[in-house]
């Protein structure tokens, strides 16, 4: 329990600026420095839990904020996919070198191509390629679950650990537990000002996606009573965003929309609700529940349920009483764009008014996007 | 009442001053890097000549791409809102909105008030916006003002522009000039490629009768004329398209000034 | 008609003595240079502009010639390179295989060379004088010249006095369009926010040198390297391009005639050509 | 003109030029393949103006013999794009219009704006899959919500899952067919008509083995426009299927047992790799340099594959498979061809039996897997074999893209830096 306030508000500042490219290295590096592994993700479909229970720390990969990729643009032309792109960079660049190993899926093609990347440079010890069904079917879940159990296996001789059933329960209880308290965090978002500006709130879960586990529950669940109370600084509780995106990591983007004059509420991405949403099963095979929560339950325009995704952002714009959804594609990352005009058409009949824009990894063109999101905000705004 | 509406657009600058419902006057200049300098110069410019003061004006809203560098404007829009409304009070029958500025080019669907319903802006790249036509007629030689009528003279039968960027765009209009092409027709290729490019934004929303262009390119009949036919409507354009976001501005500080009366 | 013709390298053939020319027809000029005996004896260069460019260039050698103190007829040969060599009469070639040869001529010791023209950057190993690699962009204007004198206009410098910039600049600016135009007007903002001039020109010079870089790394750059192009006298673009190739590279003594003279070098070395 | 007039006022116009006037330099098979396609279109055309509904397949060429045992008429949506031509730009003004993105590849464009324009006979149901890249995927789900037909998406499986991958597949593919015969009327499936499929199939794979070997002669008898040609499996109804390859294999080896080549004199030869702008006919430009290209290789999804390996199941799976279990055990199979290290594999195979001089590789824009593996696949071949590639973007169908001297001006520089590694005057 924290009691006084301008402890709390370091403790949250620390946790909430824990992703920056200053501090995503630091647990990583304390950890190896305990003699352990880390073992690097690049999306959000790798039931983690596996590597937690082998032993490893998972570390999600953001690329470098920095605009220019002048080491992975060897591989990689201007026109494919500025994540891997930026990743590929920090790689190349030696930032990643603590790295021992890294689990891929061919989340799209690019990702696939990156996996490649790696093999092609001989980098890290460890490169496995998870195959992610693009369907849920009974068949694709039964795929799946083999999948799931060829990666640990991978994973037991890579950390030469058995991975027994217990140790994925303790890890599905940990994990289970972060979604939990996350949970309550998004459940305060609902209030009319939450006590979280959305780019902060982006802080925090990008954060559990560096840090050890166990250390980002303690400190989240130490937090909490502080959140409830806490009065944040939010220049404008209206219009109410939802923010929908893949891997945006970068909360300089969220505090870009509410420094134009709107409050993100709510977001729709692979760093934010869709890394902690549905907790995993306990009852059961463990693997098999893995499964079944990572390939049924994240409604992301890269599977080809779209109808899904849109029924997931339907439901949270009625309960986070969302006016209106601005909508992230990043410079040729395709599953958004395929999806995007399925995805505008069925806002549109729902009466929600909807802004889609191209960005790239990195923060630039503030100018632009500036502009186009006060202009939306305008355009919601009741009395103008 | 004296309200005045300021558009700080990256390459000119506009001021429009409006007293009660009447529209007092306007004036244009080169944006300068100094931003603040500039909104003031070219507002004192209005307001000096029609024998008014900077105090006398109630209530200043600035819009265009350095709206937030003005720091005397009491408010500052979008340039989205402000042509719209700018559009709405000179075309109230308008319910879609071209504006063709230097480097953006915008299609707006609005409401009879000028309420913006939907927009859409050019990404990423300067293809398909007025600073392509400037450098095309930079590189041959004519002045601005005459590339829209010239190309309209010529001809695009046999004269093709590969290139939309507005840069690459000068080495093609430079290798049709060694080949001999006449300059009247490489402006209509030109003008050709652009209007392509603009009516490829324009149908991604929804087209709306009536249909009108602003912004400096307005001015401009190569395109207008062109435009007509690629999207096979009618196009309105206002006396002044240059002005219409200063004039919406201009509009919204009455409304400011109206609600800060009320309130005092 | 012209045909494409290409180098053919072949060791210890003697070059003939012959009063050869090489031109090369670039987007913003025309570079023609007149040899002797594989002897460089003058050389100009000329905006592109309305007037067509052949008789430009057959102006152009009359003068050279007469530089030279030679007769126009007493040319024996002329190679045109470029991207505008198709619209002069004269046989044309490559330009990478111009750029490896001039490279060699102006700097034997070098095994890559980098041209940074107005329109397009190339990178070429040019080992011996011959090209067996080259990489190019050209997609877009960035990653090109145009980029950077774009930033010199809206900066109302000259790309020389963007040299004489202190160099404070500490990597803090990002010029983060993709679109020369875009570009500009950002650069604009920045100048209104009061950024330092120094620092947003090492800003652009950092992008359009992570652009060029990988030109480098696709030809498998050697430890020497020339660098070329109007482009290559911003000494903050070479200073930026150095510190991601982590060491020194030459710029040429007139790096805009590199590709020229391999034109007229290999006008020379041509052995069935005439 | 609608899309299937034109083809057929296409194929019209080339079985004229070529019985009133034909090219000696040209394959005398050609006039085989374009009747064809005649009769294919004018069926077609027949069944768009009767209404009758076809099945949409989003890629994998195969999938036009399963369906077409199950009764289904057949459209292969990517390659049916790739024939457009010049009239592209009205599908992608369609699709683009739609909100389509305009960086993408423009393959899928075209048959997305196809597809939305009408002039292709309406879908009674569309598949897709997990075969080759995702626009296809995307664009097939798409296809499906547009149409609301009922579609099936088919997952391929993990590389290396072997006899479990295998089951994946023919699980999925009986899923397929009992939801075909339950959800569109008057299909059902016919599975000694696969195997009739499979035999024409394996024929033509055998017959393409020996074209391939004739590729291997110096001059290669065969040109680059001609080397790209196959016999799609969409003509597999037509009754000379099956002739036009072995015209093609005898003509190919009258050619190299008399040692004529393509080209007058060859100096150099090459592979293309991905995809190329058609409309320009690069391979033209090439051979008059005295670049050959004898083989051509479409990428991910087809080009010049593994060898034909005739079907060894009983070795494998302890017994003769059914035709559908065959398929299914290719698919299986095939999962391993789809990935860039193998494709690598694939292109230095290529190289080094058919003794290439290099490789231009067309980074075609939008195509993820291909593009991020180009400068790999060089590297590869610089390494293994020291032969150069060149990397050179564009589009396939999107002419207005296409700067003629700049394509061209590179593909030049290419041809004397191929020249002068190997010492040949140009």
């Amino acid at each position: 329990m924290v009691q006084n306030t301008v402890t709390a508000e370091k403790r949250l500042k620390k946790l909430v600026e824990a992703g920056q490219e200053a501090n995503r290295f630091n647990w990583a590096k304390e950890w190896k420095a305990q003699g352990k592994k880390v073992i690097g993700l690049v999306d959000t479909y790798i039931p983690e839990e596996i590597i937690y229970a082998a032993g490893a720390l998972p570390w999600h990969i953001f690329g470098t904020w920095r605009q220019n990729v002048p080491l992975a643009s060897v591989y990689r032309p201007p026109n494919t996919c500025r994540y891997c792109a930026h990743v590929l960079e920090s790689f190349m660049s030696g930032q990643l070198d603590f790295l021992d190993g890294a689990v891929g899926s061919d989340w799209d093609d690019d990702r696939r191509v990156l996996w490649f990347q790696w093999t092609h440079l001989k980098m890290m010890s460890f490169r496995y390629q998870l195959h992610v069904p693009l369907k849920d079917s009974d068949l694709a879940r039964i795929q799946f679950t083999a999948n799931v159990t060829r990666l640990k296996k991978g994973l037991e001789k890579f950390c030469g650990v058995e991975i027994t059933d217990q140790s994925l329960a303790d890890a599905i209880g940990v994990y289970n537990k972060m979604r939990s308290l996350l949970t309550r965090v998004y459940e305060m978002r609902k209030r009319d000002v939450p006590p979280l500006t959305g780019a902060e709130t982006l802080g925090l879960t990008t954060a559990a996606m560096v840090m050890p586990k166990d250390e980002y529950i303690k400190e989240l669940e130490a937090l909490l009573p502080y959140l409830e109370t806490r009065k944040p600084v939010i220049t404008s509780p209206h219009p109410r965003l939802l923010v929908s995106a893949d891997r945006l990591d970068n909360p300089a983007y969220i505090a870009l929309i509410e420094d134009a004059g709107a409050l993100v509420a709510m977001d729709d991405m692979d760093t934010g609700s869709r890394y902690f949403w549905n907790e995993v099963p306990v009852n059961g095979d463990p693997i098999e529940a893995l499964s079944r929560r990572y390939l049924s339950k994240l409604a992301c325009p890269r599977m080809t349920f779209w109808d899904r995704q849109v029924s997931q952002v339907k439901e949270w714009v009625k309960e986070w009483k969302i006016d209106g959804i601005v909508n992230f594609t990043m410079s040729y990352s395709y599953p958004r764009f395929f999806g995007m005009p399925y995805f505008r058409d069925q806002m549109e009949t729902a009466g929600i008014p909807f802004l889609t824009i191209q960005r790239e990894y990195y923060l630039g063109s503030v100018g632009q996007l500036r502009t186009r999101v006060e202009a939306f905000a305008e355009t919601l705004a009741e009395d103008f | 009442m004296v309200v005045a509406g300021i558009d700080i657009g990256s390459m000119s600058a506009k001021a429009l001053v409006m007293s009660g419902d009447d529209i007092v006057g306007w004036a244009v200049t080169l944006t300068t890097p100094d931003v603040a300098g500039t909104a003031r110069q070219i507002l004192d410019k209005v307001l000096e000549s029609h024998g008014l003061r900077f105090e006398d004006v109630d209530y200043i809203v600035s819009t265009g791409y350095g709206r937030i560098r003005v720091p005397f404007a009491h408010r500052h829009l979008t340039e989205i809102s402000c042509h719209a409304r700018g559009t709405a009070s000179v075309f109230p029958n308008v319910r879609t909105l071209l504006d063709m500025g230097g480097q953006d080019c915008k299609v707006i669907n609005c409401d009879g008030t000028g309420k913006v319903q939907k927009f859409l802006l050019n990404d990423k790249c300067a293809a398909g916006t007025g600073r392509y036509l400037e450098r095309v007629g930079a590189t041959l030689g004519v002045p601005l003002e005459q590339i829209g009528p010239r190309s309209l003279d010529g001809s695009d039968a046999t004269t093709h522009i590969d290139s939309f960027c507005a840069v690459f765009a000068q080495r093609d209009v430079m290798i049709l000039r060694q080949q001999g092409k006449a300059t009247n027709d490489i402006l209509a290729a030109a003008h050709e490629a652009l209007v392509t490019r603009i009516s490829a934004l324009v149908n991604r929303l929804s087209i709306t009768p009536e249909f009108s262009v602003s912004g400096g390119i307005a001015k401009n009949p190569g395109v207008v004329k062109r435009l007509e036919k690629s999207l096979n409507i009618e196009i309105r354009v206002w006396k002044e398209p240059q002005v219409i976001g200063a004039l919406g501005a201009a509009l919204f500080a009455r409304d400011g000034a109206k609600k800060k009366a009320a309130q005092a | 008609m012209p045909s494409s013709v290409c180098y053919l390298p072949e060791r210890g053939y003697r070059l003939s003595p012959m009063i050869v020319a090489g031109v090369d027809v670039g987007v913003k000029n025309v570079k023609v240079v007149l040899f002797d005996d594989s002897q460089l004896k003058s050389q100009l260069i000329l905006p592109v502009g309305m007037e067509p460019v052949t008789g430009m260039v057959e102006k152009a050698l009359a003068d050279l010639s007469r530089q030279a103190n030679l007769a126009p007829g007493d040319i024996q040969r002329v190679l045109a390179t470029g991207y505008g060599a198709f619209l002069l009469p004269y046989p044309r070639i490559s330009d990478s295989i111009c750029l490896a040869r001039g490279a060699y001529f102006v700097r034997s010791s070098c095994g890559t060379a980098m041209d940074i023209g107005a329109q397009r950057s190339m990178a070429a190993s040019c080992t011996g004088g011959v090209c067996t690699k080259f990489s190019a962009n050209g997609k877009c204007a960035v990653g090109s010249g145009m980029f950077l004198e774009a930033v010199a206009n809206v900066l109302r410098l000259k790309l020389e006095d963007m040299a004489n910039l202190p160099s404070q600049g500490d990597n803090k600016i990002q010029v983060s369009s993709m679109c020369v135009v875009f570009a500009e007007s950002e650069i604009i903002s920045l100048v209104h926010e009061g950024a330092p001039v120094a620092d947003i020109v090492r800003g652009a010079v950092n992008a359009l040198a992570a652009q060029i870089y990988p030109l480098l790394v696709q030809v498998g750059m050697a430890r020497d390297v020339l660098l070329c192009g109007g482009v290559a006298r911003s000494r903050v673009l070479v200073a930026a391009l150095q510190e991601l190739i982590g060491f020194e590279a030459v710029v040429a003594e007139q790096p805009e005639f590199v590709p020229a003279y391999g034109a007229a070098l290999i006008a020379t070395e041509r052995r069935e050509w005439s | 003109m609608n899309f299937l007039e034109a083809e057929v006022a296409k194929y019209e116009r080339r079985v004229k030029r070529i019985k009133e006037n034909p090219d000696p330099t040209k394959l005398k098979a050609n006039l085989l393949l374009y009747e064809m396609w005649l009769s294919h279109r004018k069926k077609m055309l027949k069944q768009f103006n009767e209404g009758v509904p076809f099945a949409y397949l989003s890629g994998g060429s195969v999938y036009n013999t399963l369906f077409r045992a199950m009764g289904f008429h057949t459209i292969h949506l990517p390659t049916t794009a790739d024939r457009v031509g010049s009239g592209a730009a009205k599908y992608f003004d369609i699709a683009r219009q739609r909100g389509y993105p305009d960086n993408t590849c423009d393959r899928i464009q075209v048959y997305l704006g196809l597809t939305m324009s009408g002039e292709l006979p309406r879908p009674s149901f569309v598949f897709y899959y997990g075969g080759e890249c995702l626009p296809l995927t995307y664009g097939g789900r798409w296809v499906a919500e547009e149409f609301k037909v009922p579609s099936y998406f088919l997952d391929y499986p993990e590389e290396d899952s072997g006899y479990e991958g295998f089951q994946h597949v023919l699980k999925q593919y009986r899923e397929l067919i009992s939801y075909c015969e339950s959800e569109v009327p008057g299909v059902k499936f016919d599975e000694a008509k696969l195997g009739e499929y499979q035999r024409k199939t394996d024929m033509n794979h055998h017959l393409h083995q020996e074209i391939y070997e004739l590729k291997k002669r110096v001059p290669c008898p065969i040109s680059g426009k001609d080397a790209l040609r196959m016999p799609s499996m969409e003509l597999c109804d037509e009754p000379q299927f099956g002739e036009y390859y072995k015209l093609f294999r005898d003509e190919m080896r009258e050619k190299a047992e008399k040692g004529i080549g393509a080209l007058p004199e060859e100096k150099a030869r090459v592979m293309w790799v991905v995809s190329a702008p058609f409309y320009a006919d690069p391979f033209s430009f090439l051979e008059s340099r005295g670049v050959a290209v004898p083989i051509y290789d479409a990428g991910v999804g087809g080009g010049e594959r593994r060898e034909y390996v005739p079907p060894d199941d009983e070795k494998k799976y302890g017994r003769r498979l059914s035709p559908l279990e065959y398929l299914a055990s290719q698919t299986a199979e095939g999962a391993e061809g789809r990935t860039p290290g193998s494709k690598s594999e694939r292109i230095l195979k290529n190289c080094r039996e058919l003794h290439l001089d290099g490789v231009i590789y067309f980074m075609l824009s939008g195509c993820m897997p291909e593009i991020g593996c180009g400068r790999i696949v060089a590297e590869n071949l610089e390494r293994e074999l020291g032969i150069p590639t060149l990397l050179i973007d564009g589009y396939c169908l999107d002419s207005a893209k296409y700067n003629q001297t700049d394509f061209e001006s590179k593909l030049d520089a290419f041809v004397s830096v191929l020249l002068a590694r190997k010492g040949v005057p140009a």
